[in-house]
């Protein structure tokens, strides 16, 4: 997995504390473009943490992550227009529909976009005029991933895609992560869930209280051993 | 919670001196008019207040200093 | 705990303790002379004397707000935590100076114009300040996370600061429009002398405040310092 | 180009917002209205008194309830994690800020608009000239408030007891704009006997010069990581 040009993404010794706890403790990984990497670990490992500050949200105490040759919290107003973060929280405002979601999110961020296609791609119906407040959690998830399928991203942060997804939306759902990377992007998804995500990527990462414990190709994951 | 309570008391302290101090002495009580007398209470008020300011923030500044002690 | 604790009278002495001693015995002896041996002043009698401990704390709660404000400003572009103590230690000896300020004013106000307190610009832009100064103290105290309260309160002291020439001008036109408020008159000689000399005492007191402030806030960054980075594993 | 469409943007976000839960602004304007109506009933409607405290009464009482609409505009923001996704997304931190104080410029002058004639029935006054100065003084009076407001809403919203903290930093920061719009105001509505009407509009506009370019300067501090 040691993507050797400057292209893709770099990240050394990165670490990031809150208060006197260091969340995320020198981790270090390289990733070509196009390849696709499992983030495991259990709750309080750090994951949510390494991806947030892979997505700018914070910035490392320590250590460096560099996209495409550059640092990306340096560069981070640039670069902010090419990572895709699908996070925790869905991003929406409750009341707004599905529909004005999505067109205000797109005209804040200057994509053009097609609303009614990408509500389909989703699963969910194009022409529900209710506000957000309505919709259940699984629906608010579709809805926030139709959020990032509008950008292009060279960088693609999942943070527990799969949770509360019906098992028909998860196959679906890595349809359209497929579609959404390509074959160019760097795709990072952290989850409990790696049979289900295994499809997707090309390595794994197991992190345990801050620290990269293990890392592989993804069919010789740990936990996919210990499972079976 | 405590500090800002704390600062309260200081200044609510600092303002009840001012305002119950005794006023012996006072003739006039109309705007712009200046009383005969030499005013002492008004004086010592004054200095007081700033003194108790000045050393009581000292104090504030000594107790929040942390030691082994009060570690 | 760890054995970094501050103790430092076990270690040394710190310079800035040489001008709390210093501050301290000036002002007594400035106060001592100016309270027992000048001559009262012709129009105000001996009440004139209110204005040697009023007129420094006014003076020099300016230039400690000033001081908070280039903090302020450093804290917030170089990101540098020890700005952070002396923000912290300027906003605290600006409002216990214009406190003082504010109570001894009124006191002196009481005698010699007949009332406490008066709308009068210079007076009303002092209350506006302090409180806005209060209000930078409770956001510090209410925001736990000491990055997110060091930035913001730096955002709002520079913010309050640069509001103070505005209120100025409001409350001056506030009062224009009606009537002229006379300063009191100016004082001479000996008088003159003991304004200095307890404008510098507490000059140096304020230095003294702000720097044993900004040791605590030092002190309390070391405590809550993150333990060093495990080494890495090559996992 | 882009950094006005970007404010052009957020504001219209927020305006559609506002637009679809019409119950939040129509909330603000039977506060300050029920705040008008107490005034007045406090001070028995005294003919005398009233319309001389008309203007100031306007003033505080859309003070008082911009601080809950200001709590509200960044409230909605943080429901969802949405202000996280705007700091992510493509959209520059300072349009974020200008175009969320346009917006709630916009809020205020509503809900003030909207408070004006009812002021002027109860308070039995009205401006009888010089209507260009008055819609100024209405205007600039919201746009003072809403520029520090938007800053410190960002700030207090994620703090702890954020609806203390809100009126405690932004009341006495506000004092000069609400003092001139507030005399303004009066002055106008008792025909302006001493022409100081243009002056205390003069001071809205140097106070609104200097909010706005300067929190638009630290609202990046305010919104990222450091």
């Amino acid at each position: 997995m040691q993507g050797d040009s400057e292209a893709g993404l770099h990240v050394a010794d990165v670490s990031r504390r809150f208060g006197r706890r260091w969340a995320v403790a020198r981790a270090s990984f390289s990733l070509a473009p196009g390849e696709r990497l499992m983030l495991t670990g259990a709750n309080g490992s750090g994951k949510t943490t390494l991806l947030r500050c892979l997505a700018t949200a914070l910035k490392p105490d320590h250590g460096e992550i560099r996209l495409a040759g550059e640092c990306l919290w340096t560069h981070r107003d640039r670069h902010r227009a090419s990572i895709a973060y699908f996070s925790h929280a869905p991003r929406l405002y409750d009341d707004l529909n599905a529909t004005d979601n999505l067109k205000v999110w797109a005209r804040l961020g200057e994509y053009s976009i097609d609303a009614h296609s990408l509500l389909e791609q989703v699963g969910l119906p194009p022409d529900r005029t209710e506000p957000v407040r309505t919709f259940s959690a699984g629906m608010r998830r579709r809805l926030a991933f139709a959020r990032i399928l509008m950008q292009k991203p060279r960088l693609v942060l999942l943070d527990e895609p799969f949770s509360a997804l019906d098992p028909e939306g998860r196959t679906q759902l890595v349809k359209l992560v497929d579609t959404l990377c390509g074959d160019t992007a760097v795709l990072i998804v952290a989850t409990h869930l790696p049979r289900t995500a295994i499809s997707l990527c090309h390595h794994g990462i197991h992190m345990e209280a801050g620290q990269i414990t293990w890392r592989g190709a993804h069919d010789d994951h740990p936990l996919l051993k210990g499972a079976t | 919670m405590r500090k800002p309570l704390v600062w309260l008391v200081f200044f609510g302290g600092l303002a009840l001196v001012t305002t119950f101090y005794p006023e012996a002495g006072w003739t006039a009580d109309q705007p712009g008019v200046i009383a005969p007398g030499d005013k002492w209470e008004y004086i010592t008020a004054a200095y007081v207040v700033t003194w108790v300011g000045l050393i009581g923030y000292t104090i504030s500044l000594w107790v929040r200093t942390p030691t082994k002690k009060r570690q | 705990m760890s054995e970094k604790s501050y103790a430092p009278w076990k270690d040394y002495i710190p310079w800035e303790h040489f001008f709390g001693v210093v501050g301290l015995c000036s002002l007594a002896a400035g106060h001592i002379w100016g309270l027992f041996y000048t001559p009262p002043e012709t129009n105000m009698g001996d009440v004139v004397k209110i204005l040697f401990v009023h007129v420094p704390c006014a003076w020099n709660s300016m230039l400690v707000f000033t001081i908070a404000f280039f903090a302020a400003f450093v804290s917030l572009i170089s990101g540098r935590r020890g700005a952070d103590g002396v923000l912290a230690g300027a906003v605290e000896t600006g409002l216990l100076l214009t406190g003082l300020t504010l109570i001894t004013g009124s006191i002196f106000a009481r005698p010699t114009w007949g009332y406490w307190w008066t709308s009068d610009p210079r007076l009303n832009t002092t209350a506006i300040l302090f409180l806005t100064f209060i209000g930078v103290l409770m956001l510090r105290v209410m925001v736990q996370n000491s990055e997110r309260r060091a930035i913001w309160s730096a955002v709002a002291t520079i913010i309050a600061y640069v509001n103070v020439p505005i209120t100025y001008m409001s409350v001056r036109w506030m009062r224009s429009v009606h009537q002229i408020q006379s300063s009191p008159s100016d004082v001479d000689g000996p008088l003159k002398l003991v304004w200095r000399i307890s404008a510098l005492s507490i000059l140096a007191l304020a230095i003294w405040f702000i720097t044993r402030r900004y040791r605590i806030e030092k002190a309390r960054q070391i405590a809550e310092a993150a333990p060093p980075l495990p080494e890495a594993n090559n996992a | 180009m882009r950094f006005l469409r970007q404010v052009l943007a957020v504001a219209r976000k927020d305006l559609l917002i506002e637009w679809r839960s019409p119950a939040r602004i129509s909330g603000l304007l039977f506060f300050a209205l029920a705040l008008l109506l107490l005034v007045a009933y406090a001070n028995g409607g005294s003919t005398f008194l009233l319309p001389q405290i008309a203007g100031s009464t306007l003033w505080i009482g859309l003070l008082l309830a911009s601080t809950r609409g200001l709590d509200q505009s960044w409230a909605v923001e943080l429901e969802r994690g949405a202000l996280e996704g705007l700091v992510l997304w493509p959209v520059m931190p300072a349009a974020l800020f200008y175009g969320k104080a346009i917006a709630n410029t916009f809020v205020l002058l509503i809900v003030l608009l909207a408070l004006c004639p009812l002021t002027m029935a109860i308070y039995d006054v009205g401006v009888k000239e010089d209507y260009l100065i008055f819609l100024g003084l209405l205007f600039f009076g919201c746009s003072a408030l809403a520029a520090p407001g938007t800053l410190y809403g960002a700030i207090t919203a994620r703090a702890r007891g954020s609806s203390v903290l809100l009126p405690l930093l932004m009341f006495p920061l506000i004092v000069p704009a609400l003092m001139a719009a507030a005399k303004g105001c009066s002055a106008l509505m008792s025909g302006d006997i001493f022409n100081e009407a243009e002056i205390w509009l003069w001071l809205l506009i140097v106070f609104n010069v200097v909010h706005w370019s300067l929190s638009g300067l630290l609202f990046r501090y305010v919104v990222e990581d450091t």
